[in-house]
């Protein structure tokens, strides 16, 4: 029951075996040559596992007792916010009205989607402070890649696309990457000891070269970047815009909004901030919400109220959903539309929690966060030891160098606490980091636990031979200790490379 | 306010205690005051998941969705497959739902694993050694490639056949603005891309089948390739590959491709599946998550994220891509649906589909007025030349409970004939159409030319 | 992931917290002491848990990790046919069609239902040979009883209820049980050498007070009845009835009928023969088909197809569906129609095997069992050594007295090998009786690995300290041999009991 | 010949090498040849799994279901009330749903600690120390109780109020006939059980609502159990008891119930779910699994069956009960629904849906023609008589989308005004009714009736 090693699919393979069954057609068959010219025809029979229904499902269940999620505990993996995601949104994803309709069919037979899309823009515009969006991103990075673009498309409309990008030294990984995708040259400022972005250095790199500045803020310290007001003052001083990464908008719903901090461009994580599951990596979404001037660039098409002539109209003074695609759009950034079911879900969980929930989600998530630091303290190390908001980061550093037991080690021991890990080892700036979110549906007593936990993992690293126990751990994993640096040097990502 | 935070509170007042704060509003003074919302979201506060649950089943009734009301001849990347129970069962399974990016190999085996098969899977398909774990859909995946292919071939012109989906290609001019690289389409001929003569590409991109349904000859676009040092990307069918010559097999360098045929829902959209195959040599450009099979501390097989060195989170502004969250749970359920198809499966679920398109095309060019847009062979999905506006058209069946198809731009059928109007349709078939559908859609085709 | 204990509901219940939300209705509300007088209040609160949705997610996700299945592996209980039930049939039981139907709804909201179950019943009469039956009773038990008091109306209907039912030494628990409760005597009549019923044993106790007789074919053992024809012929001699309890039923589909064997009165076990889901212990459903003669006994009020003038019609004849009260029903033996959802996912699994798939599935499900008895041979001592049907028993005399490892302890340790237990100390006429029944779902690998699993244990057994590993086992599952005796002795059935 | 087998051709043909046999009809050789089937069954041959599916659904469609197309105020022990999709969701997990029972603790903790935590449930809802681990249904948990009643008092003669559900009474009456008990039943009077003054029963058996809708003194009951030394048995409603009085506080010896109201759908009447509680001293009697909580050889806690010495497995001809597969999946499901509900929930759904009847009754009753059955008090469901026949009505009412309630037998109105029409109602309203579908109901019931 999940301790025991799993064969792959391809192992469990019979030649001849089948699940599969068909609805019946009645179309006369005919041989496969009679349709495909020899040219196109594939010699071999592709080999995918053959194994029957019954295996099929004994296969994937097993797998699935080997596999950590929310549901079974909590995951209080900073910068990701691995919150409770309602049961009753996989009801909704499964609607045959949502799940059965064609991308590509008429807009007369997609009146309610178009009118959903509407819809959680609306409500993501307010939540930000934003004045439209697009919803065709698939996730963070993929808004942030909009968002470059937008950021591009602006300034090429204002003169000349400029060259550079600034990021802070404590931002998440997808922020650089995407800055060089979107063809600029990322130019990092520090952080001061506050936590903070460090407003004279940044002062010093801003020039007519660069386009905008991305940020989170909170940021990934967990830290509400009080100089928010000046740091855009700044960057828009120089004719940049700024961009809001998302990803911490968890702590600040209904509170404060990225609108009201200056910032112009901002992308939210649905798959953090609004509860739809994360799949094990995935589908996320990443709308892309703009302020004003910005709106003639959205990407296209969009989803809008029709007015009775046909053009966009204002908020539901129409009963009619069309597509419009902007003035000067940046074009398509999805093949369709977007993770259109993660909408769904997404809109859902807006309404049920409203103007009163969202705000109370934002409190609770960062008195959680706050009780666990306080509840920690002098546990670990605490670089930035000041109110937090929904997540903080810790840092082994002292302990490693009293115990040699490190940030990966205490993660490693929280697995078989029934925990999911802290994030570690990110942001990069603090040593042996371990970014801890709890989410705000986390009860005090898993805090608690949580806490008992940590205390306990860290009293036994001092523990004689605790160091050893420690970098053993985990014991009672289906896996323990996993080979990372064979599996880079011996590639096998292939049941089909296993043997060569 | 009924919310899923289990705070009572008592609990609040002991936590706020606890930390030294008299309020919840307190734990925001860190905010400037001037930043503060000095009211509540101009939303409605929150309702009872019921009524929202309500909410979005009317809004659902405002679509017309495929099935008996709407028997759904659309296609062009999004498919009206079969999806049985059995995969919907598994790849709901609420571990792999609400589990995060397996950062944490120990207790993420169940995810890895699936991630290891799919890459098997997927790599088989392709007919190349390497696949990755995903990219968020079809469009994200070719832009991927090229950027890829720039990378390899140190070139940055990009040749496009117009057979790649037009909403794909959109997507890479809109990010080859960063990029740089230069983008040139280049037209089809009898559904056969007709590549220039001279130049010198970096990257050669087409589709097989392209998007009038048509197969080309892929060997073409190889020797192109071959002749110009350029990166051959193709285009291709996870589902149609079972009966044509694969990708690798012809020669391409990457392939990439939507997945949703494999056990996603139309679901407007999305959340597809980017997949993404390559040669061996081109792995440590390879955008995105890979799995790779290792071993623990007591020599057991286990499963982990490997040459993670090409990713955001380690090689920051130097990565091979940005992507991050991708779709994961997706490609976990086209590996169940996969298992489910089997060799023998996927192969059927092809040849009923090119039964069907060859019994449909049939009929549909037998009715006045209609020709085949191309002579060019065709597999599920074939492309007509209408007398009037494919839109028109559309709407018409609709009313007679029929997803026609989806217009083709007059990139595809020239303005000669047409003026502005889209006369072009790309008709689709897949293994769920019977007969019977076939007969009243083609009867009803005939109806609204009339 | 499982291998934690997980505390109650009721540990995890914190004051004042909830899950609950409820639809809005508008209706004004009022003090629930204006509706209900003060002698009809309850003075107290309920106490339930007071969990969050989280939790409440948490707690069963975690205790479903501690749980077998046959999604998990194998499942070779005996006498169970624990096989493979398709998923598809889960969706069957989500059709709001189906699952929203109000059981006293008129007739005409609820053809489809009749419809379906007359279908069934077609089809259940057609496998069993016999003229008609009814839906009701909720499981093989129920089905038993609902025969005996078929029985009993026929012979009172005949002049005289009669005294004694007679079963084989081998029978399950359930067949006396349902005698008694029947308002019967239960006679024994002992198996034979050939484990077969002593049919001259048989023919001793036959009088005139002889009721009937129950009997499973193939029997318990695993066995064909061979002299089946030969016995019926003597309890009908007698003026008695014979009744088939069908929990064996999955051996003969399509091969061999109870009907045409010379039963009267069959049962039938929907949730093993015909793939549904047993659900921990249910629900399960009975169906009762009878011979020609008992028709005017059976339960009503029946499902019926309808002629134009309202009178019952012959088969397909009529479109119409309705309800008829046999002339000399013996009554209800449910609060409604029976389990309907475990009929229409029959119905579905039906339908999917048909003629062809019936009969293959007897057939595989035979040829398992023989292939693992041969396969086995010589590993345990099978006291009745010849071809079985779809089960067989084996029994751990002789190891136990070589060893003094048990029949339990190799059920234990079969429990750490990813498979479930065979069914032990049953029947009770074999000693260390282990009874395996791998079902046709299972494959020839993994029937191949469950007798490895056992012929590792039994040579486990006999190796230094074999006895005491195969006591203490299990070592590894959630948790390890559980204390029986001290649950009856001092009992807590509930948690308020625990601290008592 | 499409299955759920795993067996290729080749693998048929070793296996039936490997046990000596020639072809797959020889594993039959020992059934004799007369018996053996000369032909198929005359059935159809198997079709496909979505084939087998679109049949179900054509079913279905043959149906008319409660929702919004057919507004439900039918009750009668099946309640249309809200299953949030979390319940259905845990309950689905397929540990839980193909599972068998719990033989072997060491792997079924899931489920036993579920039954744990559902007897406890139970038993605090009942007001009793004891509940088992479930039973079919509520006519089959009256029948049991019974049986222990019978046996706890050594006295066969059975008071029985006509105002329990009169299916059970029926079933108890066919049951009855085997086991010998005297069923005498009991008429009501303006909604109350009007006990005999004389005899002598063994068990006395009332319904807490009765089948009237009507809350009864119940202390009447007590006192003739009492003054007999009979056993008394309570029917009671798990929702409504958590704003009633327990049977517990009114003296029951039994309570038994239907507990479908826990999270079950309707179904067309199962699987529903069989309540059954009582007083510590009759355990040793108690029908049906009991799960008791004990430790492992490492001092753990586990869960496990226990007292298994009453059951038919153990016992044969002397157990409690002949019960061995009964509707454990529906007692893990009510767990669920109860950790849903908690202790305001409950009472909430309770209170809502005495409003709803409340509210309901005023209207109905302002209705020309239409009077209330009995004077007593109601709490969900109430009683109306009509000036027609009740079916006739209901059948006008579904003619408008509503499901108008549950006819009443002439053995409640009696037949003086009525002839053998069935000129009583019995209207149920849940907490999922809305002022607006009460106001809509109440104007068609006036409708229906000029
Ligand atoms: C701060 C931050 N920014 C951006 C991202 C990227 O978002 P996604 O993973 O949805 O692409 C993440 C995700 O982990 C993040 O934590
Ligand atoms: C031979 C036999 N008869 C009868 C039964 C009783 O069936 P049920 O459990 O459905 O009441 C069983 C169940 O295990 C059985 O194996």
């Amino acid at each position: 029951m999940g301790r025991d090693p799993e064969p792959t699919i391809f192992e469990l393979s019979q030649p001849g075996r089948s699940a599969w069954q068909l609805p019946t057609t009645g179309i006369p068959d005919r041989p496969l040559d009679d349709l495909i010219p020899p040219i196109h025809r594939r010699m071999d029979r592709v080999r995918l596992a053959e194994v029957s229904e019954r295996d099929l499902v004994g296969h994937f269940t097993r797998l699935s007792h080997r596999q950590f999620s929310v549901d079974l505990g909590a995951y209080p993996l900073g910068s990701c916010t691995m919150k409770y995601n309602p049961k009753a949104f996989d009801l909704v994803a499964g609607i045959p009205g949502l799940a059965d309709v064609h991308p590509a069919a008429p807009a007369r037979c997609t009146q309610g989607w178009l009118e959903l899309m509407v819809e959680i823009e609306e409500a993501l515009c307010e939540i930000t402070g934003m004045a439209a969006g697009t919803l065709q991103p698939s996730a963070g990075a993929a808004g942030e890649l909009t968002g470059l673009s937008l950021m591009r498309a602006w300034h090429t409309a204002e003169g000349a696309p400029r060259r550079k990008v600034i990021i802070p030294d404590s931002s998440h990984g997808t922020n650089p990457a995407s800055v060089t995708l979107g063809g600029y040259e990322a130019v990092t400022v520090p952080t001061d000891e506050r936590g903070c972005v460090d407003l004279e250095m940044l002062r010093k790199v801003l020039d007519e070269q660069v386009a905008g500045m991305m940020l989170t803020n909170p940021n990934t310290l967990g830290l509400f970047e009080e100089q928010i007001v000046e740091l855009a003052e700044a960057v828009h001083g120089v004719g940049g815009l700024m961009y809001y990464d998302g990803a911490n908008m968890n702590a600040i719903l209904g509170v404060t909004r990225p609108g009201d901090m200056g910032f112009d461009i901002v992308h939210l994580n649905l798959h953090k901030t609004f509860a739809t599951p994360h799949g094990g990596g995935g589908p996320g979404s990443g709308p892309v919400l703009v302020a004003d001037r910005l709106v003639p660039f959205l990407p296209g098409p969009r989803p809008v109220r029709l007015a009775t002539d046909g053009s966009q109209a204002v908020a539901s003074e129409a009963p009619d959903f069309g597509w419009m695609i902007p003035e000067r759009s940046i074009g398509r950034v999805h093949s369709w539309h977007g993770n259109s079911m993660v909408l769904a879900r997404a809109l859902a969980y807006i309404l049920v929690n409203g103007s009163d929930g969202l705000r109370r989600i934002a409190e609770l998530a960062v008195l959680n966060a706050n009780w666990l630091r306080v509840r920690l303290d002098g546990i670990l190390d605490i670089p930035f030891d000041r109110p937090c908001m929904h997540e903080y980061v810790m840092s082994a550093d002292s302990l490693q160098h009293e115990t040699g037991v490190k940030a990966l080690d205490i993660a490693k021991r929280l697995l078989e606490e029934g925990f999911h890990a802290p994030t570690i080892y990110f942001p990069l700036i603090v040593h042996e980091a371990l970014m801890i979110e709890p989410t705000e549906t986390e009860s005090m007593q898993t805090l608690e636990a949580l806490a008992a936990a940590i205390e306990r993992i860290v009293a036994d690293s001092r523990a004689p031979g605790g160091q050893e126990r420690c970098a053993e751990a985990p014991y009672c994993t289906p896996v323990r200790r996993v080979d990372e640096a064979r599996a880079a040097r011996h590639l096998i990502a292939t049941f089909d490379a296993r043997s060569s | 306010m009924p919310t899923y935070t289990p705070h009572t509170p008592d609990e609040i007042e002991s936590m706020l205690e606890f930390i030294g704060l008299g309020s919840l509003g307190e734990l925001f003074d860190v905010v400037p005051e001037a930043l503060r919302l000095p009211h509540d979201l101009a939303m409605a506060p929150g309702i009872p998941e019921p009524d929202a649950v309500a909410h979005l089943r009317a809004l659902a009734s405002r679509n017309l969705e495929c099935g008996p009301e709407l028997v759904c001849f659309a296609g062009g990347g999004a498919y009206d497959r079969e999806v049985p129970p059995v995969t919907t069962a598994l790849a709901s399974r609420s571990e792999f739902v609400t589990s995060y990016t397996p950062y944490q190999p120990e207790v993420a085996q169940g995810v890895l694993q699936a991630l290891f098969e799919f890459q098997t899977m997927v790599a088989r398909l392709a007919g190349l050694e390497i696949s990755n774990a995903s990219l968020y859909d079809g469009a994200s995946a070719l832009v991927e490639a090229v950027n890829l292919g720039v990378s390899a071939s140190g070139r940055s012109e990009v040749w496009v056949s117009r057979g790649v989906h037009p909403s794909w290609r959109e997507v890479l001019k809109t990010f080859a603005r960063g990029t740089g690289h230069v983008i040139v389409e280049v037209d089809l001929d009898q559904g056969q891309t007709r590549w220039p003569d001279t130049g010198r590409p970096g990257v050669v991109v087409m589709a097989y089948p392209n998007h009038l349904g048509c197969l080309e000859d892929v060997g073409v676009a190889r020797e192109l390739a071959d002749s110009t040092g350029a990166i051959l990307v193709m285009a291709f069918d996870p589902i149609a590959t079972s009966v044509l010559r694969s990708p690798g097999s012809w020669g391409a360098d990457v392939a990439v491709g939507e997945g949703q045929a494999l056990g996603m829902p139309l679901s407007f959209g999305g959340p597809y599946l980017g997949l993404f195959a390559c040669r061996q040599e081109h792995v440590r450009r390879l955008p995105g998550r890979l799995v790779g099979e290792s071993v623990d501390t007591d020599g057991r097989t286990a499963y982990v994220t490997t040459l993670r060195a090409r990713e955001q989170d380690i090689r920051r502004q130097k990565a091979t891509s940005n992507v991050c969250t991708n779709q994961t749970l997706m490609a976990v359920t086209a590996a169940i649906q996969l298992g489910w198809l089997g060799t023998s499966g996927i192969a059927e679920v092809a040849k009923r589909s090119a039964l069907g398109a060859s019994y449909c095309r049939d009929l549909l060019v037998g009715i006045d007025g209609v020709e085949p847009l191309t002579s060019a062979p065709t597999l599920m999905e074939f492309s007509l030349r209408l007398p009037i506006d494919a839109s028109t058209l559309i709407d018409r069946l609709v009313d007679e409970g029929f997803l026609a198809g989806i217009p083709l731009d007059t990139e595809y059928t020239g303005t000669e004939y047409t003026g502005s109007d889209m006369r072009g349709l790309l008709v689709t078939v897949t293994e769920k159409r019977t007969r019977s559908e076939i007969d009243a859609f083609a009867a009803a085709f005939a109806r609204a030319l009339r």
